[in-house]
């Protein structure tokens, strides 16, 4: 089954020490319950989740206690039963070491589930389907944690070829998708079936890296079952060649379909829609057996005694996943995901949430620190690594000087930061740090940029309006001297009697010609060279328009659709 | 026909008007900043000048030399240039208002380019005819632009250079454009082969 | 002599009617370049720039009656963009107009607010809302940080508070350059 | 404390500085085989001169001083001018030029990584333009004694005893005066300083830069975008205009085989903080080296157009690079030159 796939190669990778074994000797471990669940509301990518739940109430476990809050969000459950005992800020899992609005569950230590059950999506409508899915909170558990739902939406996807699960798991030390698909390969693959059947696709295509056998051959023989069970012949298995980061959702709808999706174009457009298969495992649990998204596999690497992989209720806090592996003294840090792509956390007290795929805990032994940044040398060598195919050491250039324009027009928002630059640099430049610290930067200049626009519209508003106003003043001044003097000259000449009154008209002629004088004003701000163009200068002002929206598209938050 | 070959090309090249005359150096520091900055102003630096080569070879010899006048030479020339300049302002505000404002000063500067003297002059004292003239103020015009963009390229990236703080700015532009001087005097002799 | 006389006049005549005409013909109206200036500017509309709005000061540079650097919440960065727009040279901010702050919004504090309606006749941007002998509130989204509304007040009431940092607009931190410190400020 | 990627391959500047550095060394045996220990002195002298000029610089900028020192990079430079300049020209002409290009050509414009011109080059260009006899006086092959030699490094002895001009500068010389007679066959046939490709002596020096190049290659510190591109236009352009009159032109092998056509190829037109650095770009950059390399050498007045020609390709690099941006991910269809 996996010998007929036509492979292709992304430019660049390395080929880090992967360090996987030491975690998969053992099979999936439950973690215990802890004493206290400390859940994030804002878990994925877009709006953060309203409370629905206030301090004292009792919840059960899989009850929704964050809804969903705008276009792009994702609904948050109770990880057991028990008592809400704060919904307050706490210490987020972030490197920014700030605090966020957590709901704060003591458990009961009932486990009492909220009723539920299958959902029959196949007679449901979209909407229903969009619906429930946000609800049940399913998000992309390859770390991008991007809402499923708005990838599931069956009303978008036309010609949809090739569903891509992504079981490919470049990153070093973890394997949570690799025990995954050992020990739970049907399941994913009737999630990944659910999925097709949404979307419409043609081809299931299962991308895993060739160095997790084990897997590979786990899904083959669950994808034979299904094969020989209800004759459903699409799905493949694809073992890929074990380099780094293979598992970007880019680079492995590259590797298996030679399809390139650019950076802000979604992959549908092509044809292509890929899934991790966690969270094709998630989407089985929501839809087949109605239970939302409330633990995940955790893998807890590193530097602790006996590294593993843990069923995790969402909101433990990590350090009660360490101490079940046997930290070791040295250990200085806590990383969420990988060595190379994961994000330092504040402290270990923070909790495990849909992101987390990964506890690494680290030491001074083992994650050295960086020798000392030496100049860049403009070796290439980041450019050779580079699987986006960008020039890291332009980008570097620029950032490090902060011009960002400069950085952008290299294409700073096609870098997905997998780290590949930084890892081969024989200058030691933390050069993700840059590119980090530059869109970031960039990013919040746009955001300023909007704003100043806003406010730029609110002035000339207020401005129009004043004048609006002191001229309606002066009209209506004017209007009551014409009528003073009109009744002054009435009373005087006797003579009374005008048909209609004057008043009246004067007041809506003035009226009329302060409208006239705001209407030609509105007009004269047209620039005056914008008139009498030629075409090509047209032309030129046309292009300079595009360039600018696609400024202005690349410059937007950058969405993984990792997952 | 290879005569005017040489002439261009040892107008741009082997007697590269900043590099090698060393004339235009105050536009050649001023407007090399940006590279499409330094595009417009050697446009406009090579219309001007390929007139003023013109116009001054029309001058000077159907008008100043029967009229024994070559006294005036200078002064008519640097009417003529004046005017020419003027007319090019008027001309790029109309039809190119950012780059009249990104040229800002430098535009009327034209007018005091050395070099946009000195190549007339010096197609009188080269003897040159009408067609090498014109040649002769094109290529020098071509020549000086591009060292403007090739210059530019070097400053954009010198921009973000951590260049020791009492050299930034137009201290290391001097000091750059000393050393492509000196790349350029490996041209040295291409003119004179055989 | 007189030949010379002739020639130069001649050639005065001939220059200058070829340059009348251009006048005429490529006579320019307007000027583009205060859009592009004011689109820059941050549009707080404080006035701090001795102008009384954000545009006013644009025209004003457009017309090279002012600095480019009267401008403080749009800070280095901003003058910057502007040296860069008109190829003038970078000044750092001048002091007599004030120094960048961080960013913040105006907050009115409800318990002492008297509904005098002062704050949101000098607030440019229309984001207090309220009405006489009412309480007044902030519409923060919009507030622009621009003070105005401060000295009007005649209770005090109103105080100006910093964006706090949240994990939202939370930024990265420009790498630590370990080679040489100085570059961070001078960059 | 750091952020990802939390662990590093293992390279480093001063690794790579360092086997650039043995990659020299079987050119430098050929050297002092062929042309006495004369060499070892001036590369001794340019070290000292550049770690000297290193430490001074990097003290006023405040840097840290052991850190930079140590990189290498300053003697790669030092050692490249070593080589580039007659082995028996003056001590002060060596340190003279070492100085120039370390404080110059690389601190000024920030060190490391930062400058815009190759500092090996720049010390050779302008030392030629200074002092175009003391540049030109190239031992002769066999010429190793070193008595005689240190004499002339410091100064006692004149140098026209123990020099001789290399076949470039011979065959230069006798085209450019005007002798309707000469021809290439003739000049070279007739000078001893000839050997079977090149100059005699210095087709093995290098042979010995080949070899180090081909080692350099093989560890992947240069790609072969520069050297093939720079032998491969050379090649080309001698072939041609010696097929078209070959009593006028030499022919490739002749180019290929004097000079510093060997030691530009691997160690020179391959820096990489001075040239280009796409694909692309790197074809463009050494092939226009190769160019101006042979009409400098052919029309020019200089003996060995190598350093104009790398100077000259250097002021071009930004805009080569700019304008040979390879395509980014996903764009391969719509990019190529739309900056």
């Amino acid at each position: 089954m996996t010998a007929l796939q036509r492979l292709f190669k992304f430019n660049g990778g390395v080929k880090p020490a992967y360090n996987k074994e030491a975690s998969t000797r053992l099979p999936i471990a439950v973690a215990p319950t802890p004493t206290l669940l400390v859940i994030p509301l804002h878990q994925s990518i877009g709006g953060m989740p309203r409370p629905l739940v206030k301090p004292g109430e009792r919840v059960l476990k899989g009850q929704r206690i964050g809804g969903a809050d705008g276009n792009v969000s994702s609904a948050v459950h109770a990880s057991t039963s028990g008592t809400v005992i704060a919904v307050e800020m706490r210490l987020m899992p972030h490197t920014s070491g700030l605090s966020a609005m957590c709901v704060v569950i003591e458990p009961d230590g009932r486990d009492e589930w909220i009723p539920h059950g299958p959902f029959d999506f196949r007679n449901a409508s979209p909407t229903q389907i969009h619906d429930y899915l946000r609800d049940s909170g399913v998000v992309g558990l390859g770390g991008a944690v991007f809402p499923s739902y708005l990838k599931l939406n069956p009303e978008k996807q036309r010609n949809l070829d090739t569903l891509v699960l992504n079981g490919a798991e470049c990153e070093p030390y973890i394997t949570c998708d690799d025990v995954l698909m050992r020990e739970r390969a049907a399941t994913i693959l009737q999630g990944a079936l659910v999925m097709r059947d949404m979307l419409g696709a043609g081809q299931v295509l299962i991308g895993i890296e060739d160095n997790k056998p084990e897997a590979i051959a786990a899904m083959e023989a669950a994808a034979h079952a299904v094969k020989t069970a209800v004759g459903e012949s699409s799905v493949k298995v694809v073992s890929v060649p074990t380099l780094y980061p293979a598992g970007g959702a880019k680079q492995l709808i590259r590797v298996l379909t030679g399809i390139e999706v650019p950076h802000g174009k979604r992959s549908t457009d092509y044809g292509v829609q890929c899934f991790n298969v966690g969270t094709a495992y998630a989407i089985f649990e929501a839809i087949a057996l109605g239970q939302p998204l409330i633990s995940r596999i955790v893998t807890v690497a590193g530097n602790v005694g006996q590294p593993r992989n843990f069923e995790v209720l969402l909101g433990t806090p990590m350090r009660d996943l360490i101490a079940l592996c046997g930290p070791l003294p040295d250990s200085d840090r806590v990383i969420m995901g990988g060595p190379m792509m994961g994000l330092r956390m504040p402290d270990d007290s923070v909790p495990v949430v849909k992101a987390a795929n990964c506890v690494l805990v680290g030491s001074s032994d083992l994650f050295p620190p960086p020798p000392p940044e030496m100049p860049c040398i403009r070796c290439g060598e980041c450019a050779k690594a580079c699987p986006a195919d960008l020039q890291p050491f332009e980008l570097y250039w620029f950032a490090r000087a902060k011009i960002f324009g400069k950085a952008q027009e290299y294409d700073l928002f096609d870098c997905i930061e997998c780290g590949c630059c930084a890892y081969v640099c024989p200058s030691h430049i933390p050069l993700v740090d840059y590119y980090r610290f530059a869109k970031s930067e960039i990013w919040a200049r746009e955001l300023a940029k909007v704003s100043s626009d806003e406010a730029r519209e609110r002035y000339e508003f207020r401005m129009l309006r004043e004048e609006r106003e002191k001229q309606d003043h002066a009209a209506k001044l004017a209007a009551k001297a014409v009528a003073r003097r009109e009744k002054a000259a009435a009373a005087k000449t006797d003579a009374a009697k005008v048909a209609t009154t004057p008043e009246q008209d004067e007041k809506k002629a003035l009226i009329a010609a302060a409208l006239e004088r705001v209407r030609a004003q509105k007009e004269q701000i047209q620039p005056e060279n914008t008139i009498n163009l030629t075409p090509e200068q047209v032309a030129e002002v046309a292009a300079i328009e595009t360039r600018r929206a696609e400024i202005r598209e690349m410059a937007k938050p950058h969405v993984w659709q990792d997952d | 026909m290879t005569s005017y070959l040489f002439v261009v090309l040892g107008a741009v090249l082997v007697n590269n008007v900043v590099f090698v005359r060393i004339l235009g150096l105050c536009p050649f520091m001023g407007v090399s900043k940006k590279l499409e900055t330094a595009a417009g102003m050697g446009a406009a630096t090579t219309f001007v000048l390929t007139m003023a080569c013109g116009a001054s070879y029309v001058i000077d010899r159907w008008l100043l030399i029967p009229n024994q006048l070559e006294y005036l030479r200078t002064l008519s020339f640097i009417v003529t240039i004046a005017a020419i300049v003027q007319l090019t302002e008027l001309v790029i505000q109309k039809t190119s208002p950012l780059l009249h404002q990104v040229l800002g000063i430098y535009l009327p500067l034209i007018t005091t380019n050395c070099a946009v003297l000195g190549i007339p002059l010096l197609n009188v004292s080269l003897r040159h005819n009408f067609l090498e003239s014109l040649l002769f103020g094109a290529g020098s015009a071509i020549g000086f632009t591009l060292a403007l963009i090739l210059f530019a390229g070097i400053r954009e990236r010198l921009e973000a250079a951590d260049i020791p703080v009492h050299f930034r700015g137009t201290a290391i532009a001097m000091v750059t454009a000393g050393l492509m001087s000196l790349a350029f005097m490996g041209f040295a002799g291409l003119d004179k082969y055989k | 002599m007189l030949a010379a006389l002739l020639v130069m006049a001649l050639g005065a005549v001939v220059l200058g009617a070829a340059l009348g005409y251009a006048a005429v013909r490529f006579r320019v109206e307007g000027d583009p370049l205060v859009e592009k200036i004011d689109a820059i500017l941050p549009q707080t509309q404080c006035g701090q720039c001795s102008y009384p709005g954000c545009r006013p000061y644009a025209t004003a540079i457009a017309k090279g009656e002012a600095e480019i650097n009267q401008c403080p919440p749009g800070g280095d960065e901003g003058i910057r963009k502007l040296a860069d727009l008109l190829g003038r040279e970078f000044k750092s901010l001048s002091a007599e107009h004030g120094i960048e702050k961080p960013k913040s919004v105006a907050v009115i504090d409800e318990q002492i607010c008297i509904g005098c309606t002062l704050c949101i006749q000098a607030c440019p941007v229309d984001a207090i809302v309220g009405a006489s002998k009412q309480l007044h509130t902030v519409i923060a989204r919009q507030c622009t940080g621009c003070e105005l509304c401060l000295p009007p007040c005649p209770v005090d009431c109103i105080s100006m508070q910093a964006i706090r940092e949240s994990v939202e607009n939370w930024k990265w931190k420009y790498p630590v350059f370990k080679i040489n410190p100085a570059q961070r400020e001078a960059a | 404390m750091n952020n990802s990627p939390y662990f590093l391959k293992p390279a480093s500047v001063q690794s790579v500085m360092l086997r650039v550095l043995v990659a020299l060394l079987p050119g430098i045996a050929a050297y002092v085989w062929f042309f006495g220990a004369a060499i070892l002195l001036q590369i001794a002298l340019a070290s000292v001169a550049a770690l000297a000029a290193e430490a001074l610089m990097l003290a006023l900028r405040g840097k840290p001083l052991m850190l930079f020192l140590t990189d290498g990079s300053a003697l790669v430079t030092a050692w490249l001018i070593a080589l580039s300049f007659p082995s028996i020209a003056p001590w002060w002409l060596t340190v003279l030029g070492t100085l120039l290009a370390i404080i110059v050509a690389k601190h000024l414009y920030g060190g490391l990584g930062q400058n815009p011109f190759n500092p090996a080059m720049v010390a050779f260009a302008l030392m030629i333009v200074a002092y175009p006899q003391l540049m030109s006086q190239w031992p002769a092959a066999g010429a190793t004694d070193f008595a005689g030699q240190w004499q002339a490094i410091f100064g006692a002895r004149p140098l026209d005893a123990i020099s001789m001009a290399t076949p470039l500068d011979a065959l230069r010389t006798a085209l450019h005066t005007a002798d309707a007679k000469a021809s290439v066959a003739g000049v070279l046939g007739s000078n001893p300083a000839v050997g079977v490709v090149g100059g005699k002596g210095w087709e093995w020096v290098a042979a010995g830069y080949l070899a180090g190049g081909l080692w350099l290659l093989q560890q992947r510190i240069i790609s072969w975008h520069m050297p093939t591109a720079f032998l491969a236009a050379l090649c080309a352009i001698a072939g041609v205009f010696s097929l078209i009159d070959n009593t006028q032109f030499a022919g490739p092998l002749f180019h290929l085989f004097t000079g510093g056509t060997m030691l530009g190829a691997f160690f020179i037109v391959t820096d990489p903080v001075s040239g280009t650095t796409t694909p692309k770009g790197k074809l463009i950059f050494a092939a226009g080296v190769a160019a101006l390399t042979w009409i400098i050498r052919t029309f020019g007045a200089y003996p060995d157009g190598i350093a104009f020609a790398v100077l000259l390709m250097n002021i071009g690099a930004p805009l080569i690079d700019l304008y040979t941006q390879p395509p980014v991910f996903g764009h391969k269809d719509k990019r190529g030159d739309s900056r």
